[in-house]
């Protein structure tokens, strides 16, 4: 086993993989931004090393400096997380050139999984389904129409170039095929300079769901089920499950084999995952892409199965087999996540960097909190706005919805905006609780949202209370402190600040 | 002391006494008598009659007297105002007579100017790029008319509230 | 289902309680005395009413107050929590009597099992194996001698008035029987004011493995297993395991049988515990005692079972069915709790009362805080030192004390001394790794630990480390606010401590 | 800035000077060059050479400069000493010379006194008993003589650290 591995990345995941190499008893290295000098995967590790400059292309995307700072170290091993590095197989290709162990699948893999069109190739010729279609630029209207004919409607425009939704367009039938076709080449043109677009099949009410596959260096392959994924901003996930909703037996077996097939193609090794849509109509699947890291999710899969999945990546990258067989894994119980974003939810998601003032993380039965930060601890303009991770396990899907309801309510982030107040809503929403959930939910969550939120303000009494504490608030001189010894005259805040600190033992 | 307080939109009329950690409190009439405890900072536990209501208060960004305050999965936009001080407050960003500011929704990095001062612009087209956690907003104007200001260069940081630009 | 519960309890199982009843969707009234104004548990529920001044006697045990508040406030149920009035019969009578239902046994089945000999006598009645001997005082030497011949060496002697370990006596042969009679007689003099000694056989190597039970008002019965408890000061457990390292099927099996039978005996309903002393040398087992509430180590069969013992009781209590037989109870993996107290370690655990100044609970996978405590908070004189149930998980016992030393590392709380320190040297001891384990470890522990604590303070780095950060903490213009931002001459803390208010908003 | 510190009955000289977060520290001649930063109160975060050490310090009751610290799963007892000062601290309840002060060694209430000034008592003999969280605990006289002060009375609350008696 290893005995030092560097940790090629920063926030809660970081402080996710520092928690697996404490409990193999590896000693964990963490390096660091100047933005982040004290945050808490520098705080948690034995050793921390300054990459450079806040923006991720003079830190942590600093390939050579990385590798320089593991070898320097002494560090026998590097795990990339899962962003900035994790999928780069030039990385991976660097690690095992300097003598060390990416922790992670071989580069060849990454590569092939990395392009989209081979992907699907290899999928293909493993026998996994993947959606009709062809990625040949359509040539004209004429080939457009004789390859949706072939198809069968409803089909989906894309842009060749694309990604990100730009250039994309359902079409139900062969009226809207025309006007369809002129607007999605002239969106691609306009967003890639690039207006080739082409047809696949479209799924009906599509689902993501994705399964989670292990392989190690000894040829063994397991499957430990499915996360459902539909709920995204973005293209983003926000919410995830396991297992899905649809909780069907059969269709985790089907998936689970389509998704060894694509990972014995690929020679895989390590943690990934394969994603596929689902037709929540017809629950047919469609092979997507395989993300060849660690997925932001694993926790649900984790409570779900009892298998702690970066512990896993580490002793299989040491050489180790797998700690179980397919016959060992079992699902028992409902896993859910909710990612807690700093951003605000009535705005389009848009960024709230800042500094946590107060933090109460969820805390008891069947709820677990990954995060990244601390009271104190600012949230960098510089990086993705993720701060943690809660999620929860119920032996049903109702338990689990009710475990989460508690601990949304319980969670208080002070300081920034974040997404909790949205995933308070969405888990009274009644679509929710039904597990009817496709790509489209948040569009529709947010109409039927709008149309409840007049009720919930109408509780004038916590309007009352939140009017009175925002006037305590900014009157300081108003509010007893917190021990319950009230100042006898106005005092200023200052005064105040310097009460508690003599209190806690700061002066003197 | 007596204040003003706005609430989505509308008018709420408080008064309100302390002595101690004892409050007494009316809003727009409605009377309570209260405990009030900064629990830790910025979350006041209120005792009122047997119920008990934490309220975790954010002062937002922007016009002064503003918060953001949570009660339960609840969340309200709250600007203080003091009516001795007949000071109105506006929320950033608003059309004042003629003159329309562009502000930063968000502290970050302004990544692209796409206008220059003098130029003519109409409602709803980009003056600026700002990025923040790999999200990269369009700062719009909100009318038409000239850019007369145009406060922010590429790799400049800015804060919530800045004013970037001022159309007229 | 009920729609109010008032908790009468405080601290971190009165959270757990709020916790289940948020689950339940049922309105949590909490109950606080003068000391609790800004408790966790009031923070967190809906209502909360003033009991009294902060002596239990005048707050947290006034029956006649505590049912007179839930009849004003509508509420249907009363929870007890555990300790101050969860094993008071006539308090379970006075709430049914207010026409309110008591959450927890019938009062005659506490009362039956309140009594040690008569709780002895049902068990034996019931076909449970109790620890040979008699409960009848010894008259003289030589009825002792006729007595432990008739027993078997070795015996103990026991105070018939006795408790906490005074007059107890362990008689390894027949020479040393005369002086321990003798010692033993006058010892419980002088403690109870009674000499009446009994003998029982005693037990070689005991381990303190206990069986929870529950039942419904529908006339069913399940044990969901053991808890190993052997681990304890004071007579107070302090380390929980969920099974115990025994880990035998078969020996489960007849205890859960054994306990059973007692709760039939007892027309039980509701959560319960029956106490059993198990030899470590022969595996035979002896009824103890049955607790007749939940127990502070419930989260590690929760956390094996998959089964939320809180909630169970709240629906038992409504009239609801278990929700579970015998048959769907499987045991998953392995769980440990530590018992987090506001005590001194290495001064024979006094207490250590005081503010909280910082906190930060561990997270992650596998691990589990029931904490009633946030920095910032008092830890009263008044009550209970027990501030948080630290509780983890893994597959096997192997990966429970990997994550529990994980997360003891990580835990950290400020202000005040807590049980951690012997936690931290605990789980790194070579006999609790190998799971030997009976009431008699912490006396050998503190031997072995006493010998290792020369080697431990041998890391000069760190003591030097901390000897700067003590430098630090004493002059407080030399250190760095935790932004970075350095002061640029010597400021006071009070200006420091200013500027943080300020950089938080407070000002203004 | 120069000073001493105690550790476990052994003293250490420090040497320490600092700008900004840089710290440059000597204990005994052993040059560390630090940043150093208060991550939470009391929580200090020192970067070493590439290891990372976070120190939580607690102030202890009792003498003035001693402090409880955690570094990982190791505690230090710290007393630190000013030389310029030449004030030597000496950890209470220690007897000096003739006279032994009896200290309460947490905060409680008395519950009993069970001597009276004057009375006679050896060394071990109870005299006075603080209650606090359920637990009852007896302090003792460290040495034989007689109670010439006796500063409790039962129902009084104590802090950790009070003397409540004299032995002499």
């Amino acid at each position: 086993m290893f005995r030092k591995i560097l940790i090629a990345n920063r926030g809660e995941i970081a402080v996710r993989i520092i928690r697996a190499c404490r409990e193999l008893q590896i000693a964990p290295v963490a390096v660091y931004s100047e933005a982040d000098a004290a945050a808490l995967h520098v705080r948690l590790a034995d050793e921390a090393y300054l990459l450079g400059p806040a923006p991720s292309v003079e830190s942590y995307l600093r390939i050579d400096r990385i590798v320089e700072v593991a070898q320097a170290c002494g560090a026998e091993a590097i795990h990339p997380g899962y962003g900035f590095l994790a999928e780069n197989a030039a990385f991976a290709r660097a690690v095992a050139d300097a003598g060390l162990t990416f922790i992670g699948p071989p580069p060849a893999a990454m590569e092939l999984m990395g392009s989209k069109t081979n992907a699907r190739r290899a999928a293909a010729r493993a026998g996994a389904p993947v959606v009709p279609g062809t990625t040949e630029p359509l040539q004209s209207i004429a080939d457009a129409r004789a390859t949706a004919a072939q198809l069968g409607y409803p089909v989906m425009l894309k842009a060749a170039a694309g990604g990100g939704g730009k250039g994309m367009r359902f079409v139900a039938e062969a009226d809207e095929l025309a006007s369809a076709f002129t607007t999605a080449q002239s969106e691609a043109a306009a967003a890639f300079g690039d207006a080739d677009v082409y047809l696949e099949k479209a799924v009906a009410r599509p689902r993501h769901i994705e399964i989670q596959v292990c392989a190690d260096t000894h040829g063994n392959y397991v499957h430990l089920g499915e996360r459902e994924c539909s709920i995204q901003r973005r293209h983003q996930k926000v919410i995830e499950e396991c297992p899905s909703p649809i909780d069907e037996a059969d269709l985790r077996a089907r998936m689970g084999a389509a998704a060894l097939k694509i990972a014995r193609a690929a020679d895989y090794v390590g943690a990934g995952t394969v994603e596929f849509l689902v037709s929540d109509v017809t629950r047919e699947f469609y092979f997507l892409e395989m993300n060849t890291r660690l997925q932001v999710e694993h926790p649900v899969t984790e409570m779900v199965t009892g298998i702690d999945l970066v512990r896993e990546q580490i002793t299989v990258a040491a050489g180790a087999p797998l700690s179980f067989t397919q016959a060992d894994v079992a699902w028992r119980g409902h896993a859910i996540e909710c990612r807690v974003y700093a951003e605000d939810p009535d705005n389009n998601f848009m960024p709230s960097p800042g500094r946590i003032t107060t933090l109460r993380v969820p805390q008891g039965p069947g709820v677990r909190d990954d995060g990244g930060v601390y009271a104190g601890a600012e949230v960098s303009i510089y990086y993705d706005p993720l701060i943690s991770k809660l999620a929860v396990w119920g032996r049903t899907r109702a338990e689990a919805l009710d475990r989460l309801r508690r601990a949304l309510d319980e969670y208080a982030v002070g300081g920034i905006k974040t997404t909790l107040p949205f995933f308070r809503a969405v888990v009274r929403d009644e679509e929710f609780i039904a597990g009817r959930l496709d790509t489209g939910f948040i569009p529709r969550f947010n109409e039927r949202h709008a149309a409840h939120a007049n009720e919930i303000e109408s509780d004038a009494r916590a309007r009352d209370m939140a009017i009175i504490a925002a006037a305590l608030a900014h009157t300081p001189s108003m509010a007893a402190t917190h021990d319950g010894t009230a100042a006898q005259s106005p005092v200023s805040r200052w005064r105040s600040a310097g009460r508690v600190a003599q209190q806690r033992g700061y002066t003197g | 002391m007596k204040l003003t307080a706005e609430v989505a939109g509308q008018e709420h009329a408080l008064e309100l006494q302390r002595e101690g950690a004892s409050v007494v409190a009316e809003v727009d009439g409605r009377r309570y008598e209260l405990e009030a405890r900064e629990v830790e900072p910025g979350s006041y536990l209120l005792h009122a009659a047997g119920r008990v209501y934490e309220c975790r208060v954010r002062r937002t960004d922007g016009a002064a007297g503003a918060s953001e305050v949570h009660v339960g999965q609840q969340v309200f936009q709250i600007t203080l105002v003091d009516p001795k001080r007949l000071r109105h407050m506006q929320s950033a960003g608003a059309q004042t007579g003629g003159r329309a500011a562009v502000v930063a929704a968000m502290p970050g990095k302004v990544v692209r100017v796409l206008v220059a001062v003098g130029a003519q612009v109409e409602a709803g087209a980009a003056l600026l790029v700002v990025e923040a956690m790999k999200m990269q907003n369009e700062l719009k104007s909100s009318k038409d008319g000239t850019v007369v200001e145009l406060q922010a260069a590429t790799g400049a940081t800015v804060n919530a509230g800045d004013v970037l630009a001022v159309v007229e």
